[in-house]
């Protein structure tokens, strides 16, 4: 006769597993009644067999197996949304990987952009002091106590080549609006988004705790963030005292209002098809929908067309929750549906305003090989084209 | 404050079999609260609710001239009641009384058994303290009037109002709507028996009509209830109908005639009615009423059709409304519910795309006096070849309505079997889990998987009509995740069905107010206790039946109304009513009117007295919440064995150890 | 006795009251400090219980009603709410940390939830320390009024 | 006479070079070198071990045939000589198969593993080792009766330092205890050297255009001795096996030169190769990023330079 | 019938009280047909030494006025405890604390540093304080100790009666005088006497509603207050509510301002602040703990506002 608890091997053979992950912040896990929304609403389930439903049953009992997928899960926030628990699901994959990471179970493409993180303030294994490489031949004003707004630049865009652009067309367009604002250059670390999202909850503290005390020797109190990622960061996840007031908003914001208000006017012609891509932490995660619509529409001569998946149900590009940094086998990369999709409205420019959604777009094009057909802008070099009557 | 003799307390601590025992040191507690100077004897015994235990009280009273009594036990919520009849018993008042609470808030809930028996030490203390200033309260009693209110007219009221008007009472059914019937007259069958809800409804609506002592008034809303237990008053508006009803012989010739046309309420708004119309055809009383926002008459003075054509001269343009003013001395609230609204739920498509219903629509779709005919018909008039049920819409889930619907699993199944019975389609019927319990209905459901019903397991994400294959060109893709086999499905079908939860209706909340019947967060009606006291709420005098105190089928919702109808009849054959003792009062030499009291109370309990210049409560429909005790500055109004030296002394007990 | 801090608790008899009552029934062990003391209503509970409280010698007082629009008597848990607020803005000026005064919605299903609130509270009256209020040293504390 | 016990990985009946960079690191007076060989050829690596100072070229066979890789039966047999030879230290290529072998032999031996040495003194029982991929170089100390070494390939340059080796054949008693089954031994698609130990990368991007079109770098890296590498693009356009990828989400790679061939220089490319030495870039397009990282770039048609480019080195 | 021996003493106050005495005008001189003017500093000089040899109860009554906030207050109030048959303690700040009494908010330190430091007309470069023993050329000057608090008359003696007001109002000091003078029955021991049992609203002949709700707090110099309506309906806080009648009404009828407590509490509220708070929060038309917040947040002074003349006798009695 078998004892009870060799029985329980069958049933629950490793409770603890749960235990764990509800002390790891992913209480919720308790809640869920096994619906499958989740499963159904998931991005991956249009490219392969990623059932989040499952994973959370197993992890509730305690059964292996999870390890793999658990760092699939992109933090695009739509099962969350659609859970007919609001179960933080998001929330419940970073505990695990919280845990799997003091396992030392880290994808290993994934840890070398996290040794990177706790080295350098980057992801992309690029030296500190030369974050502000760009801004040699390119002057930005310095951020001095009183100036009204931080530029919170984004670590892919200070070093990544293709971003670099990005960053140039939004310092471009705040000079011609006579925006307030400055950049902190070098003393500028990570925003700690994808530590946090990876589980690294130790080195997304530090990170944090760097920013914010930059953020009150220089006594911070709007920031401006070009990247979603850092913008959900501030918003929602770093922990500011209690009276220290900073806001923080997203650039298509600024300039939704700089145009409203007459400052900006973007009278040059843009002659392009374009689409825009809601990425996930400017939509979902902190309901920026109408700005960069009301941007692209302001602009003269476009032909905007929606996609079908937009705003609350946008498709999520594949580069949250460390996907950017994740190795994802040809075929299986959401970046190619969305490009795809785009395709279909037959848009030559697809907009978006986030770094890591320029990159997972581009990627999925060169991949797909179609970067003939079309091309990735973001909100600000859109403007700025127009803005200076020149070709997208 | 003056010290005032001690009186003599005995303390009676309960074991509670091992309950409280094993974590409570009873003997420590026995021999603490002896020590207390107010304390004449401390007893302890193994169940003190027990005949013996009882017993033991009531001779400690007896022997020991004991003044006040404390029972240190499990709640009061579960005992209170069984030991003030103790007291009773031993010619004690039963406010001598106090119950202090060692079991749920102490040995249930304290890891460490020292800590445990120091926290009943004190607490016992705190009730020695307490109990000095306990004063007797008497009972009281009121006359009840023999009437009855019934406020709605779906099947829990008329059931309601024919028990009570069989019973030889008099009823005032107030309906809404220009009929009787509620939504039970929408539907087709009825499961799990599958009898046509028409055939067992409409003879019930029909003596509800024709019953001499019920006064049916339809078309009719209550304003206003002002009173108590036994003697309400209640203000119903007749909201004015354009016909009347003595002259009407219900004819219909109005309504052919009639040019304007409007969507349905009753059909969902599938087909169109007249502006003069009756609600359906087996409509109870069966005349019409004129839709004054879209006759053109009272809206441009225009037409005059029906004035022309009524033979009777039944058409009153000039009709008004009138309140009606009735005394009653209970009241059943029998509002009903509405069905969730799936517009919100975008996911589904509804009301974007084409064949996607809700349950209700499909009610009408099928029923044989529908708009089809009965006929299960896409908008094309084809039929289906496959048709997905989709359960939980708007139920179970967070970001809608946390509960869960009760009924709809089991009108899904029923869908499932006339889908199948009348075309033949393939079903889909996607479900979180099937709640079938209920007298037959697992045998239904097993009859429906007989029938060869598709049931997947897993909630439906999204209805959309973006074809990804061949297969799904034209139809309506039903994407969802079957969590048995763990694969996410996609399926093609013609029809999606909605299973849309229930809801409290929209004006719940005015109607709590005006019953002052609390409603829950889900806006259903609170009843006095959930097990106990299901029918009553904390309005005494005021019942719920059906389906506005939560989501219920036919036969509970039956059920509840021959229960309510039973408690009113209660009220009545005692004829008198125990009301609250432990009300507020205020103290005349106090009072200096500065009517802050009367503003506070909940119930309009308070009134200014012009000639005295002081506030005085009525104690009839005084609920005893105490919040004129903690509002009134002058320490004028207090609130009988809430006092607040009552609490003091309470505050510095538990403070004592 | 070790310094363990003491909290009052005041409970309206409909909803928390009932949910510390399922506390109990669930077997849920919270701290023991918490002592209750049982109202019909929120709006039952003066302001002066709460005061005399704490210069009686607790550390903090708990505040428990109906979630709002729950209220067993329509809105006494709106009152509650109202004159918490103010309390709390004026207990300050006792020098006295407005942290050691809470109120919290329990609806009579939540016993793991009043469970979790006695043990946070305790928690943050354990981080705030004894208050230790002293009474009047006088000689004759008569009957002032 | 101290003596040193060195773990010879072989490959397809071919030594892995990178070893004679470890022999390199740990011959010195008063050592003496064992080599210890488990795939039954050893006779025929007699030679280059000789060369670069190996004294004994031990034939270590297990009980359990040992024709198929089997990490558990090797470290029991290598432990199982060392005992019986009296070996004290063990050294090791710090490759993938030196990482499986090393910690089970320091396991089995109750001795401290050190892996990542980019250098030893075995007199003074001092291992140099990177941290952290490389961001810290720490200097340990090891104390105990035994010491396992990891060398980093590439980290000590191979110098020859012939003397005259002997075979002697070793069995020891080691049987498979079946805990490790080898169900399928999946061969990588690169050919030529290896990517990560390669002194010269040439890799392509997706302006390769074709898998034919590799042929050219293919060519290039024969006359280089060069290995090919690729980008994610050409990776996913099926020019290039997912093998050679570099970047991020590839390989990373630290030649002393690379070429970068048509690859436009995304971010996650250039985390994978930027620590070359010297970074050489051909690409059509003048505003390619990749021209802000690299050190020589060209700008033209990669179809015509990389020809030429083999064609000038034949010469 | 022998003349009654009487005295009136004063501690920590302003003298206002003595001042009232005198407003019974005329009647002073039926006082002093029937009474002996034993002890009266205010009037005429006495010594420590003259007290002290009085015989034990040789005064038929002792109108005490003034708080207890340092040693000698509270060595006479002991003193004349002994000396008195009938210790009246007179005036809101022996019956409660009064003014003196909010300096209970403040430690002791504060209060003298504030004082004697910093002051804006004080110059004191050497920050000195008083001091209870200081020695000079001449020998060592005492002066009474100055206590951490302020206490009110019943927390440091026993106190036959107690007369509310700031100051009482001279006609109910006449009804208490003519009470003692006349041999008339005295209420029990402990009485508040001298005011009514209704809180002042009962004498208020202002317009109340019945349905009281507030949206906000106003202060008098903001608004135009209508002499006729309730203070509370126009969203100004009058502490009438929860303070004895008696005082004539001087500030709400004679100057239209809203009641600042000065009489006490009500017989059944054991403290007022607390009181005003579940009396006044109340009202507060709202449910958004945001906007009550804000609502609250228009009063500057919560505790200095409801425990204006009650600070001593409350629950807290102080700071912490």
């Amino acid at each position: 006769m078998p004892t009870t608890s060799e029985l329980m091997k069958f049933a629950a053979p490793m409770l603890e597993m749960a235990q764990t992950v509800v002390e790891a912040k992913g209480e919720e896990l308790k809640l869920c009644y096994q619906c499958g929304t989740c499963t159904s609403v998931c991005p991956w389930g249009n490219l392969k067999d990623f059932n989040p439903r499952k994973l959370i049953e197993m992890i509730r009992l305690g059964f292996e197996g999870f390890e793999d997928d658990s760092w699939k899960c992109v933090n695009c926030k739509l099962c969350w949304d659609k859970c007919p628990n609001q179960i933080n699901i998001p929330q419940i994959f970073q505990s695990v990987r919280s845990i799997l990471l003091a396992w030392n179970a880290c994808p290993p493409e994934l840890n070398i952009a996290l040794t990177s993180l706790r080295d350098e303030g980057n992801p992309w294994q690029e030296s500190k002091e030369k974050r502000d490489e760009w801004t040699k031949d390119f002057p930005v004003p310095a951020y001095e106590q009183g100036t009204e707004y931080l530029l919170f630049s984004c670590c892919t865009n200070d070093y990544d080549p293709r971003n670099k652009k990005d960053i140039k067309a939004v310092v471009e367009i705040l000079n011609m609006a006579k925006v307030n604002y400055g950049y902190i250059g070098n003393k500028e670390v990570c925003c700690g988004d994808i530590a946090l999202s990876a589980g690294e909850n130790e080195g997304y503290g530090m990170l944090s705790n760097k920013n914010l005390e930059i953020f009150r020797e220089l006594a911070v109190k709007k920031i401006l963030t070009i990247s979603p990622h850092c913008l959900n960061a501030f918003k929602n996840r770093y922990e500011f005292n209690e009276g220290e007031e900073v806001q923080s908003s997203h650039l298509v914001q600024t300039y939704a209002k700089l145009i409203e208000d007459k400052v900006l006017e973007p009278k040059g012609e843009i002659k392009n098809k374009v689409t825009y891509h809601d990425p996930c932490y400017l939509g979902r995660h902190n309901d920026i929908y109408d700005e960069p619509r009301f941007i692209i529409n302001s602009i003269p001569g476009i032909e905007f067309v929606e996609m079908n998946n937009i705003r609350e149900n946008s498709f999520c590009c594949g580069g949250g929750g460390g996907g950017c940094w994740l190795e994802t086998v040809k075929g299986e990369r959401l970046g190619d549906l969305r490009v795809l999709e785009a395709v279909e409205t037959g848009a030559e420019v697809i907009i978006t305003a986030c770094p890591y959604c320029v990159q997972m777009l581009e990627a999925s094009i060169l991949g797909l090989g179609i970067d003939e057909k079309i091309k990735v802008r973001t909100v600000s070099e859109l403007l700025l084209s127009s803005l200076k009557n020149e070709e997208l | 404050m003056a010290a005032s003799k001690i009186k003599k307390v005995g303390v009676f601590v309960c074991h509670c079999g091992v309950n409280i025992s094993s974590v409570v040191n009873i003997e420590k507690v026995v021999e603490a609260v002896s020590k207390l100077p107010e304390v004449t004897v401390a007893r302890d015994y193994k169940f003190m609710c027990s005949t013996p235990g009882q017993e033991l009280i009531g001779k400690e009273i007896k022997e020991q001239g004991l003044e006040r009594v404390i029972v240190a036990a499990c709640s009061p919520l579960l005992h209170e009641e069984t030991f003030r009849r103790v007291l009773v018993k031993s010619d004690l008042n039963q406010y001598f009384f106090q119950m202090v609470n060692i079991r749920e808030q102490d040995a249930w809930v304290t890891a460490d058994k020292d800590k445990a028996t120091q926290k009943a030490i004190a607490l016992i203390s705190a009730a020695v303290k307490r109990v000095q200033t306990h004063e007797p309260l008497p009972k009281r009693e009121v006359d009840v009037d023999p009437n009855v209110l019934v406020i709605g007219g779906g099947i829990a009221g008329i059931e309601a109002s024919l028990q009570i008007a069989d019973a030889g009472h008099k009823v005032y059914l107030v309906e809404k709507q220009a009929s009787v019937g509620g939504h039970m007259a929408q539907f087709d069958k009825t499961f799990p028996t599958l009898d046509c809800a028409a055939c067992i409804l409409t003879p019930k609506m029909n003596s509800v009509g024709f019953h001499p002592n019920i006064d049916l008034m339809t078309y009719s809303e209550v304003v206003d209830i002002s009173g108590y237990i036994g003697n309400f008053e209640v203000t119903v508006r007749k909201n004015p109908k354009y016909v009347d009803y003595e002259k009407c012989t219900g004819c219909g010739v109005c309504m052919e005639k009639c040019p304007s046309k409007v969507s349905s309420e009753f059909d969902e708004g599938l087909v169109e009615r007249k502006a003069i119309y009756t609600l359906f055809p087996q409509a109870v009383p069966n005349k019409p009423v004129i839709d004054a926002k879209n006759c053109t008459y009272l809206t441009k003075e225009k037409c005059g059709v029906c004035q022309k054509v009524c033979e009777a001269g039944a058409i009153n343009y000039e009709d008004k409304e009138e309140l009606v003013k009735v005394k009653v001395g209970s009241i059943i609230l029998a509002t009903g519910y509405t069905f969730a609204k799936p517009d919100v739920l975008k996911d589904y498509g509804y009301g974007k795309l084409d064949n996607v219903l809700t349950a209700l629509e499909f009610e009408r779709l099928n029923n044989a006096a529908g708009p089809t005919d009965g006929e299960i018909t896409l908008k094309d008039g084809s039929k289906p070849q496959s048709v997905a049920i989709l359960h939980c819409i708007g139920s179970r889930d967070k970001n809608y309505n946390e509960y869960c619907s009760k009924v709809c699993c089991m009108y899904s199944l029923k869908f499932a079997h006339l889908v199948r019975e009348k075309t033949g389609a393939e079903v889909f019927e996607f479900y979180i889990d099937i709640r079938s319990p209920g007298k037959a209905y697992e045998e239904f459901y097993t009859r429906i998987r007989e029938e060869d019903v598709h049931l997947i397991r897993g909630k439906v994400a999204q209805v959309t009509d973006v074809p990804v294959t061949d297969d799904e060109k034209g139809k309506l893709v039903v994407i969802g995740e079957n969590t048995l086999t763990a694969q996410r499905v996609r399926v093609p079908v013609d029809m999606v069905i909605l299973s849309t939860g229930i809801e409290s209706n929209k004006d719940a909340a005015d109607m709590s107010r005006l019953v002052k019947v609390a409603t829950d967060k889900d806006g259903f009606f609170i009843e006095r206790h959930p097990k106990m006291a299901p029918i009553e709420t904390a309005s005494a005098g005021i019942f719920i039946a059906g389906t506005c105190a939560g989501p219920r089928d036919i036969p509970e919702t039956v059920a509840s109304a021959q229960g309510a109808s039973s408690l009113a009849l209660k009220l009545i054959s005692k004829g008198k009513v125990e009301i609250e003792a432990a009300t507020a009062w205020i103290v005349e030499e106090l009072c200096a009117g500065c009517k802050l009291c009367i503003s506070m109370c909940p119930y309009k309990a308070i009134e200014f007295d012009e000639k005295k210049k002081i506030s005085v409560i009525n104690e009839v429909l005084c609920k005893g919440c105490g919040t004129c005790a903690a509002t009134c500055p002058s320490g004028a109004a207090k609130a009988r064995h809430f006092k607040d030296e009552q609490i003091f002394d309470e505050i510095e007990g538990v403070l004592s150890l | 006795m070790s310094e363990e801090p003491r909290i009052v608790a005041f409970l309206c008899n409909w909803c928390s009251y009932t949910g510390a009552d399922l506390a109990g029934t669930s077997r849920i062990k919270y701290s023991h400090n918490v002592r209750i003391i049982r109202v019909m209503c929120s709006g039952r509970i003066g302001m002066s219980f709460i005061l005399k409280a704490l210069s009686k010698g607790a550390d903090g007082v708990l505040i428990c009603g109906c979630h709002p629009g729950d209220c067993h008597y329509q809105e006494g848990n709106d009152k509650a709410l109202r004159r918490y607020i103010m309390l709390k803005n004026m207990i300050t000026q006792f020098g006295i940390e407005p942290e050691r005064i809470r109120l919290e919605w329990v609806s009579a299903s939540e016993g793991d939830r009043f469970a979790k609130i006695a043990d946070e509270f305790t928690e943050q009256i354990k981080k705030l320390g004894p208050l230790n209020w002293k009474e009047s040293e006088s000689v004759v504390k008569g009957s002032a009024v | 006479m101290e003596k040193v016990g060195v773990f010879i990985e072989t490959k397809d009946k071919e030594m892995k070079m990178s070893i004679l960079g470890v022999i390199t690191g740990v011959r010195g007076e008063g050592f003496e070198l064992y080599a210890f060989v488990l795939d039954g050829n050893a006779e025929s690596y007699k030679d280059s071990l000789q060369e670069y100072g190996i004294n004994k070229v031990v034939d270590l066979s297990a009980d359990s045939p040992t024709a198929e890789y089997d990490p558990e039966v090797y470290a029991k047999a290598i432990v199982d000589a060392c005992k019986g030879l009296d070996i004290k230290i063990i050294a090791g290529v710090n490759s993938a198969i030196g990482k499986d072998i090393l910690p089970r032999v320091a396991a089995e031996l109750n001795a401290a593993c050190i892996l990542d040495c980019v250098s030893v003194n075995l007199a003074e029982k001092t291992v140099v080792k990177s941290n952290y991929s490389g961001k810290t170089i720490a200097k340990v100390r090891l104390s105990g009766e035994y010491f396992v070494y990891g060398i980093r390939p590439n980290a000590i340059t191979a110098e020859p330092a012939p003397v005259t080796a002997e075979v002697i054949a070793h069995k020891a008693p080691v049987q498979d205890e079946g805990r490790l089954v080898i169900k399928e031994v999946k061969a990588g698609t690169s050919k030529g050297v290896d990517l990560t130990e390669a002194e010269i990368i040439i890799s392509g991007g997706r302006a390769m255009g074709s898998k034919d079109n590799y042929k050219i770098l293919f060519d290039c890296a024969e006359v280089l001795g060069a290995a090919v590498g690729a980008s994610r693009a050409s990776v996913d356009a099926d020019y290039a096996p997912q093998s050679i990828q570099v970047g991020q989400t590839g390989k990373t790679v630290s030649p002393n030169i690379y070429i970068a061939c048509g690859i436009s220089g995304a971010i996650q490319h250039l985390a994978g190769m930027k620590t070359s030495k010297v970074i050489v870039a051909i690409n059509k397009d003048p505003d390619a990023p990749i021209f802000t990282k690299c050190d020589y770039g060209i700008v033209g048609d990669l179809f015509k330079i990389v020809p030429e480019l083999t064609e000038a080195l034949k010469r | 019938m022998s003349k009654l021996n009487i005295g009136a003493y004063w501690a920590a106050s302003c003298g206002g009280c003595d001042i009232a005495v005198l407003d019974i005008h005329e009647k002073i001189l039926k006082v002093n047909e029937a009474c002996n003017f034993y002890l009266w500093p205010i009037a005429m000089d006495f010594k420590y030494e003259d007290v002290e040899k009085l015989e034990d109860n040789f005064l038929d009554l002792m109108l005490f006025n003034g708080a207890v906030r340092n040693s000698e207050n509270e060595k006479l109030a002991k003193l004349l405890r002994a000396k008195s048959k009938l210790l009246v303690a007179f005036g809101s700040c022996a019956h409660t604390g009064g003014i003196p009494a909010l300096a209970n908010f403040y430690k002791k330190d504060d209060l003298l540093r504030r004082v004697y430091v910093e002051t804006e007309s004080t110059s004191n470069p050497d920050k000195i304080l008083p001091q209870p023993k200081t020695e000079v050329k001449e020998g060592v000057v005492e002066i009474p100790e100055f206590y951490d608090r302020v206490f009110s008359l019943a927390q440091v003696v026993d106190v036959d009666y107690f007369v509310p007001g700031c100051p009482p109002n001279p006609e109910r000091i006449w009804e208490v005088l003519e009470a003692v003078v006349t041999g008339a029955e005295l209420p029990p021991k402990g009485s508040v006497i001298g005011a009514t049992d209704k809180s002042l609203c009962d004498e208020c002949e202002r317009e109340k509603s019945e349905d009281k709700k507030i949206k906000g707090f106003s202060r008098i110099d903001k608004v135009m207050v209508d002499p006729k309506t309730c203070f509370l309906d126009q969203g100004l806080i009058c502490l009438g509510p929860v303070t004895r009648g008696g005082c004539g009404q001087k500030c709400i009828k004679g100057s239209n301002m809203p009641c600042r407590g000065c009489y006490g509490l009500p017989p059944d509220i054991q403290d007022q602040g607390a009181q005003m708070i579940s009396s006044l929060a109340a009202l507060i038309d709202s449910k958004d703990p945001e906007e009550i917040d804000k609502i609250v947040k228009e009063v500057p002074d919560l505790a200095g506002y409801f425990y204006r003349f009650s600070m001593a006798g409350s629950f807290l009695e102080g700071s912490k």
